[in-house]
């Protein structure tokens, strides 16, 4: 097969495929983006949770966690977390979990994974707490699996 | 024994990495202890966290470091000229470890700020841009005034795509769907995009060297490996878009050409095989030999078969986020990129220090602990990962008391990075410390071409 | 193309092989398909107990028909001379394959008796002896009016080693100890002792005819890997003697040694690559070669890796009985011993046929699929074991609520079977049926040796 | 290194080594053999217990269960099935509650791995029990594993 193929038939077949599937993935990736200000249109950014997301970040929160399945695995997905703690049904209480979970922390129990006292204000815990409010009410495809009980 | 003079600014960009791989192994080794002692490193001093932060900057900086070496060290050879400029070269090089070594002191102080990988201050990140700069702008110049090869061609290209794409670390949306779409331009069209293309045209300059086969007959494989690699890798970053916002499309999308992706490194087992074979020719560096052949290889089992396992989306849709993808990314990085750079240094240091490949068999025997090492590492956490999943994901039991139940596999792969780590001080042994035995005659091996 | 005529009788031994073949993966994919679908064949009509022993007779008959015909071909060469007599070689194919047939209905009309592997009623176990007796006497009378090579001297002493170690076949106290303890004389001084020599001696011969490397250097080689087997093999049955009702001491003995069993599939890695690296020459089988290195290889994973995966008795403790051992077995026989098969019936099918190696493209494709097949299966059976263990020996689950859990991946060990079929087939016809193409012009291709 | 071995030292090496290696398998299983008779004697093998064997053998109930995990992994581990059923404590109701197993299969549920109907007679199926019975007075250094409870 390789044999029949000259070397220019090679070049110009990666040059041309290359930038065609690259014009598809670019198009495609154009329409999530889309679909994906139509959901902020409907959960509104606010202020709060952009500045929440600022926290995630410069905490590097997901050098441990992940969220929606990325960043380390040394703690527990964090994506839903809201709707694990009822936020849904009861924000204060959720909230107040929340809270008091990072002023537990750490645990310093020798065969638990520990994670740090950030020492976060409390504006800076509402706002990382909106920010996964606002995760929360992503579409992902059902993601994580709801466990397959038999 | 360098054909051209300005090769020898390899040297520091290779010792460079080797010094810089040497903080990814220890604070992999760290971070694989809290894994099965959690209070060994008191998490007020240095988090888990900064712990990986550490673990995979170290990696990316090092391997980049190591491209931009083989980059300077074959160019001259294939385009037949001197650099551009070699001063160029080593205020890059210094400009680059530098901020490198501001970072990590950095990171133990708390100054990050970003996303997975690219967790550097914003000021290091457009010093990175400013180092690309220069480093293409001197690269692009060498190639403008010389010899124009195919391998130089796509080397080239897949360089100025590292760059590029790495724009994308500056655009970081309050939206977090968006935000990691496009943070994955970075990460997946880096490393199972244009980091192909440089892995596949320093292999391709490698085995021309050692085997003597026609550049004819390599840089037709050539791209088709990376065609392949670009037809399958650019909308295989669907398998990342699966489950963080974006629409099902994807699912459809991610699994058809990911699916196809483990075909370059099956392509790049086939050619390297065939032309070592073809060749024939009894090349003095074994070493360097097989760690190309072994690189192949691994990269296949690592990146092509390992990341087959879980990326259809029906199968992603319970592996992702479990060790399954810790697994796959330790073979996967090992395989395809560590190992194509530990190729280069073994195939270029005796020029560059100016003497015969000494050592070999320590070399060799370092590539055996090594991938050995990988390999234990890669399995434990596969099978962690599998367990994982299972107890997670079917029975539904609680993140931290299946964490618990794997410490036996984390155990695993502790000693897995342990014996990598003995690999790796082999290695350096073998490549830096004269052999007494053989150092006093050099000239009785004929030089590497 | 034949150089001595009596070299003949080895074509109804490997056709009569791959029948059995045929029946042995037949009977694999109804297992298979039980465990997913358990009432998908009446249970009264075909237990599962009667579908496996014609499962792993198959498995041993078509091996030991392989072996057979194997020393008929190669011997004449070796020997340098016709076989002591062809006839009874006839004879003795006939009296074993018609023994096979009939144990085999047998067994689905209920008639057996025994223990695994060995479940032949007494009358054909007798057979079974009266057959090596013809086998070994014919194949001794060709050695020793001939000239004497170390590769025939292996071979015969595997050979006799076969004959003297199923005596223990008839064996059979009423303590169970004991009972087990010699019913491994035969099962694993079998396939982890004599086997391999034949395997070592099988291998070899085509390594020399296929490389043209001297065979000073193959002879050493050879004793070095049969050295290590039986050194590591022998007491290397130790480790199934872990928890039997022997004694305690068998944990160390067990454990050292058998840690030391993969060194000899490591060495015949290195030999065979070594020795086609260079003997350097085009042999126009390539299809043969193939064969004979994927079968070091897959040997070593299979053997070698898998089987010290779970060898150890802290391991085994946890893991023994449970899928690992399935897994481990069924990459280990087909790797060892089902490849040195299908590499010998490829080498030595065209000049039995009388024809140039055709369809080898096909056969070459045969192999991956077949290979690819296996790799998936045990690949399954493995992470169904991992699983297992931890589910049932962890976790006090009860067996018949994992095994439930675990049809995911028994659906993708019957896939890997079902590849496996499809390959077989592929095999065959490269092997059987002339390829209209090259069909015509056989004499363009020199012959092998 | 192997460069240096001559063919002849090799082969010696071969003979001699498999010759002594061979010699110790013999005398520790010569042991073991010793150790397992006298366990006989502590524990007699009835005529029932070795007629349960026989029919242990006859139907070839090693093709889908193990003993002392040998045999196919089809079904499970039967080595202590004695005590698992409490022989131990109440041998009747454990040999009854076996038999009662025993008559009700094949269970015909779908999913469930089945077991044939092998009419063996109420003789066999006490020599069969016997048997097993016998088997769960082998030491066999603590296998199989207890569950590790944490």
């Amino acid at each position: 097969m390789i044999e029949r193929l000259t070397k220019t038939a090679a070049r110009n077949i990666f040059y041309g495929g290359s930038i065609f599937f690259f014009i598809i993935f670019a198009l495609l990736v154009g329409d999530s983006f889309r679909q994906a200000s139509q959901m902020a249109e409907a959960h509104p950014i606010s202020d709060s949770v952009a500045a929440g997301k600022r926290v995630w970040e410069k905490k590097a929160c997901f050098d441990c966690h992940t969220l929606f399945g990325e960043g380390a695995r040394f703690a527990p997905e964090v994506g839903k977390v809201w709707l694990k703690y009822g936020g849904d049904k009861d924000p204060a209480a959720a909230r107040d979990t929340l809270k008091a979970w990072f002023a537990a922390q750490p645990t310093n129990i020798s065969d638990r994974h520990q994670m740090p006292q950030f020492n976060l204000s409390d504006a800076e815990l509402d706002q990382l707490i909106d920010f996964l409010r606002w995760t929360s009410a992503i579409d992902t495809q059902n993601w994580p699996p709801k466990p397959v009980t038999r | 024994m360098l054909k051209y003079q300005s090769q020898a600014v390899a040297k520091p960009y290779f010792i460079g990495a080797l010094l810089i791989f040497s903080l990814q192994l220890l604070f992999g080794l760290i971070g694989a202890s809290v894994y099965v002692a959690p209070t060994i490193v008191p998490v007020d001093l240095l988090p888990f966290s900064v712990v990986r932060m550490i673990h995979t900057n170290a990696l990316i900086v090092w391997l980049l470091l190591g491209f931009f070496g083989s980059t300077y060290y074959l160019l001259p050879e294939e385009t037949e000229r001197e650099l551009f400029s070699p001063k160029l070269a080593i205020i890059q090089f210094w400009l680059f470890f530098v901020a490198a070594a501001i970072c990590v002191v950095g990171y133990l102080f708390g100054f990050y700020d970003g996303r997975s990988y690219l967790e550097q201050p914003m000021i290091i990140k457009i010093g990175i841009v400013a180092v690309a700069l220069i480093f293409l702008f001197n690269c692009s110049m060498t190639v403008l005034k010389g010899r124009r090869t195919v391998i130089s061609g796509i080397l080239l290209l897949g360089l100025w795509g590292v760059a590029v794409f790495f724009l994308f670390a500056f655009y970081v949306p309050a939206n977090v769907v968006i935000d990691k779409m496009f943070w994955w331009w970075v990460v997946h069209l880096w490393v199972e995009g244009v980091w192909e293309l440089v892995m596949a045209a320093i292999l391709a300059f490698m085995l021309i060297k050692m085997t003597g086969v026609d550049r004819e007959v390599i840089e037709k494989w050539l791209y088709v490996i990376i065609g392949t690699a670009l037809f399958s890798g650019i909308l295989g970053t669907g398998h990342h878009y699966y489950w963080i916002g974006t629409p099902g499309y994807w699912k459809w999308i991610g699994s058809i050409f990911s699916a196809v992706e483990p075909l370059p490194f099956f392509a790049m087992v086939i050619f390297a095989f065939g032309m070592v074979w073809k060749g024939r020719r009894d090349h003095p560096n074994k070493a360097a030999l097989l760690w190309s052949l072994g690189c192949a290889i691994c990269a296949f089992l690592g990146a092509g078969v390992l990341g087959f396992l879980h990326t259809l989306s029906g199968v992603n849709y319970y592996t992702h986020g479990t060790q399954v993808t810790a697994a796959h990314g330790h073979l996967a990085f090992y395989g395809a990129y560590a190992m194509v750079n530990l190729a280069m240094f073994s195939f270029a240091m005796p020029q560059l220090l100016g003497r015969a490949p000494y050592n070999q068999r320590l070399n060799i025997a370092s590539f055996w602990t090594i991938t050995g090492g990988v390999i234990l590492m890669s399995l434990a956490l596969t099978f962690a990962g599998i367990l994982q999943t299972h107890l997670e994901r079917v029975l539904g039991m609680e993140y931290m008391d299946v964490q618990q139940q794997l410490t036996l596999f984390y155990w695993i792969r502790l000693a897995g990075g342990a014996i990598t780590m003995i690999g790796f001080l082999m290695y350096l042994v073998a490549l830096l410390v004269p052999n007494l035995e053989t150092a006093g005659q050099p000239a009785a091996l004929k030089p590497a071409e």
